[in-house]
């Protein structure tokens, strides 16, 4: 029977933008139901208002059939909605475990809070849903997608019923999409019902029974999944077939931009160093793809290539110079361009305007006398804008814009003009399938003009789809290193896979090539 | 704070606080008449005395200059996140230095020693709160708790000058030696003190404003001031502005203290600032940090000392009444709540 | 009778908690009740660097024939004022400024009050007093400092108590504003442990917390400027008094007779009967032994007669 | 003048006492501070509840029913001061200014319309604030027993408040909420919470302490002095910040405030350098104090 209906849902932020315009959604009971869009079309506004988030100026919300108006995430929780946003709610300075109880926390004696029994019941969630999350560490200490996990462990702690997910796989790896995938199959049996938003369309194919098309504010078309396949979803998104292929030529390698040789960052309080004798280097004209779950040093790498983070031994070299210890600044001076996975704190200032998020990097360019040409900088950003089909103007705030839309300013500001070296993280997170297209075509722009880049991403697609030569980093240390040949094939993948879940100890060199079969011999000795 | 403020955004801005003023205002007259045995007439001297003639008009604009320095120098700092609350002893430390540096050259030309007393006022106080800057950068001390402290002493050393080695035996206030006659800023309404500081208050206002907006450094400052990380990421000297806004808050503080000795005293009297160190992060708040927005708020600042005054002379009203008025609208002139109705009426 | 006499009392500071400034109100109210003046108080606060403005605001209304006003630091800003508005008069007790044909002015002889109050000291501290020890340490405890303390009052404390014994020395702290009563007793506790027994108060309200560490300690306290041992009975043994009240009223008769000598200064001592100390108050027959009451009667007498008097020093 | 230990006993016996208001008023503060308000009224909460403990104490001859009063009317004021600052959305900092000019201005004029003088207000009727008595082989302990015991009974009931704080902060859900609205309040509001309840909780709290604090000057000395306060909330502030905001560390900056006080009233005394500086002493050596623990501190955090 039918959970959740929203009738004529309405909503204007500011007073002339409609981010949802007389949207009807409906809810079955027991479905996974998928909602995808395009960035800005009003996805996550319309979760907002069923989580009680942001009120709706019209329209009205039917659950179980009656008519309820919710006007918080209490009511919401009241009727056992919980929400994982994309862009977490999270308490760095407490540990996985506060973060979960917050708000709902086990007694002890009655007044405090239990924090044995509150770690083992997450534990227990966390392994019923093979989560790699340990209770007591301290979220700041986690990575992007282990975050992510701490999110959704919250809402299955919080025993919602209808459960939502603003891009849960955004920041996920296959094996972790994997489980969750499984995860909310389970749920679903326990007569749970899930909406998820994605931007994945074989995602949507793979767990959704039932999906809504979203297109501008407002709603376009509601299928059932069998009935669509990906070509016609993303008809019906963008109007056009957008299908992610890449045509990409090789192109010769030129002498190293940056060498890793011998990196180690240590952790206080552990001799698990976060970093472990790390050895990569990146030619320019090449795109070294790296993969890993997350908490393998992704981040640490990201970090320490960007000179946001000291380290403890080894050198970092940029044009055979070592730069370790240098700061962003020198870096960018000798070009370096950066995009981090962090885009909300670190990619930009939320408050302050597209503009001024677009000139952080180059403003000393637009200077005269130590006066900021107001005229040229205009010019350059609406520019910008257009060339990067940012929706919204140079002159509103960026943290206004939906989350795809601020991916695209940074990006904007970091693939424009030449750079050496290209540092980029989890660059297509939670962008639409055009956008990301859009994306990967800028990156190889810069890889022709012969820019070195390091792509690091938790999203072995891309990963495949894009890179020269992929390294496999798993507790620290790069695990695997091999020539890429764009080989979507599963088993490819499943190769790969093993590395990073630190099943396979035999170094793969970029020397030795390896060929398709090659890895098929491999794979079966493993398996057998 | 949203990026900018459009034109209509700023009309209702203040709309709302014209709106959150009258409102206050009101509770003040009730104030008035529950305690004053002739209310009508305090109320009168209150409100309108301020400009019932040239004196008290002049002096209240006068009061107006030094809070419009204090102001701005704490929007500067505020903008980027960096916390001064030493105001008081920098102000003062400013007053003092531009007085000890007149009584060093006694018989220089007018021009030179103005100049040279602001710019010792400028430099003192601009060297106090860059202290507190540098431990910031340097060693992570938090600069709000720092400058605070640092202020108390400094105002204490300040008063042993100006009643020990600088005393003037000659009166018998707790002041130092006068200054030279020809130091003394140009009075420009009279009788009144107001003078030509009020100029230079305008100017320092709209050259701030072109700084924090217009320049590279203003830039770089408010970036910062908005998000550090993203600012580093970005390229910029974070470091560098923990300390320089710390410096330039210290210095307009210091030429507020300074031109108040040049421009109204002529001298460095014990305790002559006293207050402007606080009024002024009020003043800053109410402008929301806004560099042109401190003018009109410094001169919210000066109508209600003034009002005070005069109802004291002209009513019966005692400094404890003054201060509970001058409470009710610090309590509401930042009330967003009342802002917003007046937003969403213009909506609809 | 003639129209009432307009009078402005200006009181640099506030008149709460200062007898000296309650005496001068009081004794103007009375005038105005009796009708023969109109008075209009108005208190500058403690930032002296307002009073010029306001005294100057007082004249400018130019509705007064006398602005009234006390304290060493007025005659100064009187003569400032005095230059814009050539037919004010001004009129201040407790201050001193010849030669000003608009102003003037009656300085009380404090090196005298103070030295009854050192003189007091003295005989308490070496006396066989409850609270008096073998050590000879008096103590002073002031708000802060300014000249006619520093000039006038403590020189003649210690004149007064080494007069008793020149053995006897000194511990003076000061609080360092007129309201922080708890560093005031935090101050006078810490007196009391360094061997002092008697302490001269001239703190304000800050006094309050002088008085009631003594009261908890069982010591002295002497007070300044008005007869206040009901502050503290057997606490507080003397108190060294100047009368305000006379000297206003004084003041106000002549301007209204018209016979106030503009121009002149006048200092008036103990003998003029401006500067004492308040021996009538059984409080203080009761607090002192016989011994100390007489060697302090046989000590007045001579000021009072003339027979003996302290220079002031110029400020 | 006698050797040095005989005096340096004293000297921190009265340490402990000159420190107890600073501690009250900053572990109130820290509970508003956690949830993410500058609190800069503690000054007038304290001198709310200054002046109404007293007056009470005297009205109903009762210490214990005047220092609730007190209390109350300084949390009174205090949601005054929460509401406003939270519901109708002013900025903190202003309406900080704001409640300590009208505690000021307030309490005078009362003190006025109720005894008709703006000065001291002595009281004669208020009982002494307890002592509280130890055993005697505890008062016994050399050094230690001196110092620690005889002091006022509201001394240690702060002693106990800081540890019953840091039980709340640290193992409460209230703490643990109170805490996260600090931090990231939106988070609080996506679990449904509402921050505004947690920081009006806070302000409260700060209310009551900083009303103990108040009643504590007031009942020493038998008399409500205007300004009695004298800039002791600020002090609190500071405690807060140099304390790292723990219970603890708060406790310990003060105490070192409290030292230095006690230093140099003593020092006024002792050494015969201008008043002026002797006063700047305290905020002297603790910026000073400050400087040195922030050097320690990063010290060992780049290690
Ligand atoms: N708080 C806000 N203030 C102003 N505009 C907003 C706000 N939140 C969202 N918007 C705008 O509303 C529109 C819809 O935003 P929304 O986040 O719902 O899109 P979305 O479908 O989630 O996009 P994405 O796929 O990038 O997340 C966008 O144009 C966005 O800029
Ligand atoms: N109250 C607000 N004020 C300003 N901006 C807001 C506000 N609420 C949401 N936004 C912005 O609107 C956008 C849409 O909301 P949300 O944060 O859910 O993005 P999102 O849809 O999850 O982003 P993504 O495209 O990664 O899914 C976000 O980028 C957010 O920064
Ligand atoms: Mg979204
Ligand atoms: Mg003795």
């Amino acid at each position: 029977m039918q959970l959740l209906e929203m009738k004529g849902i309405t909503k204007l932020y500011a007073d002339d933008l409609v981010a949802n315009d007389s949207v009807d959604f409906s809810l079955e009971e027991r479905e996974i139901h998928a909602i995808v869009g395009e960035n800005g079309a009003g996805k996550t506004t319309l979760m907002k208002i069923l989580y009680g988030l942001e009120q709706p100026d019209s329209g009205s919300i039917l659950f179980r059939g009656v008519k309820k108006s919710i006007h918080s995430p209490l009511d919401a929780n009241r009727l056992g909605i919980g929400m994982v946003h994309q862009h977490f709610k999270l308490i760095p300075d407490f540990t996985v475990a506060e973060n979960v109880v917050l708000g709902i926390e086990p007694l002890r004696a009655k007044i405090f809070v239990d924090h044995v029994t509150a770690a083992r019941e997450i534990r227990r969630v966390i392994e019923s849903h093979g989560f790699s999350i340990d209770p007591n560490a301290r979220v700041r200490s986690l990575t992007v997608g282990q975050m992510q996990q701490v999110e959704i462990v919250k809402m299955l702690y919080r025993k919602a019923e209808l459960l939502i997910l603003d891009e849960p796989t955004s920041v996920l790896t296959e094996q972790e999409i994997d489980s969750l995938f499984s995860t909310l199959r389970s749920l679903r049996e326990d007569g749970k019902t899930c909406i998820i938003i994605t931007h994945k369309l074989q995602e949507v194919m793979d767990i959704s029974d039932r999906v809504t098309v979203m297109r501008k504010g407002g709603v376009v078309a509601v299928r059932s999944t069998s009935e669509v396949d990906k070509a016609e979803l993303s008809r019906l998104m963008v109007g056009k077939n957008m299908l992610f292929q890449l045509d990409r030529k090789y192109a010769a390698c030129g002498d190293s931009a940056l060498e890793f040789k011998d990196v180690t960052i240590r952790q206080r309080g552990s001799n698990r160093p976060l970093l472990d004798r790390v050895n990569l280097t990146v030619r320019s004209c090449e795109i070294v793809g790296v993969a890993g779950v997350s908490g393998n040093g992704l981040g640490e790498l990201e970090d320490s290539a960007a000179g946001l983070r000291r380290i403890d031994s080894g050198q970092i070299l940029f044009d055979g110079q070592d730069i370790s210890g240098l700061s962003t600044g020198e870096l960018r001076a000798r070009g370096l361009a950066y995009v981090p996975a962090d885009r909300l704190h670190r990619g930009s200032s939320l408050s302050s305007t597209v503009t001024e998020n677009l000139i952080v990097t180059n403003h000393h360019n637009f200077l005269r006398a130590g006066f900021l040409k107001s005229g040229k900088i205009r010019h350059y950003a609406t520019k910008l804008v257009e060339s990067f089909a940012i929706d919204g103007g140079p002159r509103i705030a960026i943290g206004t814009l939906s989350g795809g839309n601020i991916q695209k300013v940074i990006l904007a500001r970091e693939l424009t003009g030449e750079a050496k070296i290209v540092v980029v993280s989890e660059p297509t997170w939670g962008l639409d399938v055009a956008s990301s297209q859009f994306v990967y075509e800028k990156i190889l722009e810069m890889r022709s003009a012969g820019a070195g880049i390091l792509f690091i991403s938790s999203n072995l697609d891309e990963i495949i789809g894009i890179a020269d030569s992929i390294a496999v980093m798993y507790r620290g240390k790069v695990v695997g290193f091999l020539r890429n040949e764009q080989d979507q094939s599963k088993e490819f993948k499943e190769f790969i896979g093993e590395y990073m879940l630190g099943l396979r100890d035999d170094f793969v060199s970029p020397d030795d090539f390896v060929s398709r079969d090659d890895f098929a011999v491999r794979a079966k000795g493993e398996s057998s | 704070m949203k990026g900018r403020q459009s034109a209509s955004g700023v009309l209702s801005t203040v709309m709302g606080l014209a709106l959150t003023i009258l409102f206050s205002f009101g509770l003040v007259i009730l104030l008035i008449f529950l305690l004053s045995k002739m209310p009508a007439k305090t109320i009168y001297a209150f409100f309108i005395g301020p400009f019932s003639n040239k004196y008290y008009l002049g002096n209240m604009l006068n009061v107006a200059v030094p809070l419009i320095f204090t102001g701005l120098g704490i929007a500067v700092a505020f903008k980027s996140s960096v916390f001064n609350l030493g105001g008081e002893g920098q102000v003062y430390a400013g007053g003092l230095a531009a007085t000890i540096a007149c009584l060093a050259i006694p018989h220089a030309p007018g021009l030179v020693g103005m100049a040279l007393a602001l710019v010792a006022a400028a430099t003192v106080s601009a060297a106090i709160a860059g202290f507190s800057g540098f431990f910031r950068m340097k060693w992570d001390a938090d600069e709000m708790i720092s400058s605070f402290l640092l202020s108390a002493a400094v105002a204490l050393v300040c008063n042993y000058f100006i009643t020990g080695p600088f005393d003037d035996p000659n009166n018998n206030i707790l002041s130092t030696y006068p200054i030279a006659k020809q130091f003394g800023l140009l009075k420009i309404f009279p009788p009144s003190k107001l003078n030509v500081s009020a100029f230079l208050a305008i100017a320092a206002a709209i050259l701030v404003y072109i700084f924090m907006n217009k320049t590279h450094a203003g830039y770089e400052m408010r970036m910062c001031g908005l998000n550090r990380e993203f600012s580093r990421y970005g390229g910029i000297k974070v470091s560098r502005y923990l300390v320089l806004p710390m410096i330039l808050s210290g210095a307009l503080h210091g030429l507020g203290g300074g031109l108040m000795v040049l421009g109204t005293y002529q001298a460095a009297i014990k305790g002559f600032s006293f207050g402007m160190g606080w009024n002024g992060i009020a003043v800053a708040l109410i402008a929301r940090n806004n560099p042109l927005g401190v003018l009109p708020a410094a001169l919210l600042f000066a109508y209600l000392d003034a009002g005070a005054k005069s109802a004291m002379l002209g009513g019966d009203v005692t400094f404890e009444i003054a201060s509970i008025a001058q409470s009710f609208i610090f309590y509401l002139v930042t009330a967003q709540a009342l802002y917003d109705i007046v937003r969403k009426r213009r909506r609809a | 009778t003639a129209a009432p006499l307009n009078v402005a009392v200006f009181i640099p500071g506030v008149v709460a908690g200062s007898p000296t400034y309650e005496q001068i109100v009081a004794a103007a109210d009375k005038m105005a009740a009796a009708g023969s003046i109109t008075s209009k108080v108005v208190e500058g606060g403690f930032n002296q660097a307002d009073w010029p403005e306001k005294v100057t605001s007082l004249a400018a209304t130019g509705s007064y024939d006398l602005i009234l006003t006390t304290n060493p630091s007025m005659p100064g800003i009187c003569a400032d004022v005095a230059k814009d508005f050539p037919s004010q008069k001004f009129a201040v007790v407790d201050g001193m400024l010849a030669g000003n044909a608009q102003i003037y002015t009656l300085l009380y002889n404090q090196v005298e009050q103070g030295y009854f109050a050192g003189y007091l000291a003295g005989l308490v501290t070496k006396s066989t007093m409850k609270g008096a020890n073998k050590d000879l340490k008096v103590g002073a405890i002031v708000a802060q400092e300014y000249p006619a303390l520093t000039v006038e009052m403590i020189p003649g404390y210690t004149q007064g108590f080494k007069a008793i014994d020149s053995k006897i020395t000194l511990d003076y702290r000061i609080v360092g504003n007129w309201y922080d009563a708890t560093k005031g007793a935090d101050l006078a506790n810490s007196m009391f442990d360094s061997g002092v027994d008697v302490i001269l108060c001239i703190a304000g309200g800050a006094g309050q917390g002088v008085i009631k560490a003594a009261q908890d300690r069982g010591k002295y306290v002497i007070y300044f400027d008005a007869d206040l041992y009901s502050l503290a009975p057997n606490t507080i043994v003397g108190c060294a008094t100047l009368d305000q009240a006379r000297a206003t009223t004084e003041v106000l008769k002549k301007a209204i007779a018209g016979s106030l000598p503009y121009g002149t200064a006048d200092i008036v001592a103990t003998k003029d009967g401006y500067v004492d100390f308040a021996d009538k108050n059984p409080l203080y027959t009761k607090a002192v032994t016989k011994d100390v009451l007489d060697k302090m009667a046989v000590m007045l007498k001579q000021f009072r007669t003339g027979a003996k008097s302290l220079p002031v020093p110029k400020m | 003048m006698s050797s040095n230990s005989s005096y340096s006993v004293p000297l921190v016996f009265n340490a402990v006492e000159i420190m107890t208001p600073f501690l009250l008023a900053g572990i109130g503060g820290l509970f508003t501070e956690l949830a993410g308000m500058l609190n800069i009224a503690l000054e007038g909460l304290m001198l709310a509840g200054a002046f109404f403990s007293i007056v009470f104490a005297a009205a109903t001859g009762n210490l214990f029913l005047g220092i609730a009063m007190g209390v109350l009317s300084s949390m009174l004021l205090a949601l005054l001061f929460g509401t406003i600052t939270l519901k109708l959305r002013a900025n903190v900092f202003i309406t900080g200014l704001a409640t300590n000019l009208f505690a000021s201005g307030f309490t005078v004029v009362l003190a006025y319309q109720l005894f008709h003088t703006k000065g001291v207000i002595q009281f004669q009727n208020i009982p002494k604030l307890p002592v509280l008595v130890v055993p005697d082989f505890l008062q016994r302990i050399p050094i230690l027993g001196d110092i620690l015991f005889g002091h006022n009974i509201i001394v240690y009931l702060t002693w106990a408040l800081v540890l019953l704080s840091a039980i709340v902060i640290y193992r409460t859900p209230f703490g643990l909420r109170l805490r996260g609205t600090g931090i990231n309040a939106d988070t609080i509001v996506s679990l449904g919470l509402s921050p505004q309840k947690y920081q009006l909780a806070g302000i409260l709290i700060s209310g009551f302490t900083c009303g103990l604090a108040g009643a504590m000057l007031t009942i020493r000395l038998a008399a409500f002095v205007p300004e009695i306060t004298s800039g002791r909330g600020w002090i609190a502030l500071v405690a807060i910040y140099l304390g790292n905001k723990t219970p603890f560390g708060i406790a310990v900056a003060s105490f070192v405030f409290g030292l230095t006080e006690s230093f140099s009233n003593y020092a006024q005394g002792a050494i015969k350098i201008p008043s002026d500086f002797i006063l700047a002493l305290p905020y002297v050596i603790t910026v000073a104090a400050m400087i040195l623990y922030a050097v320690w501190r990063h010290s060992r955090a780049t290690r």
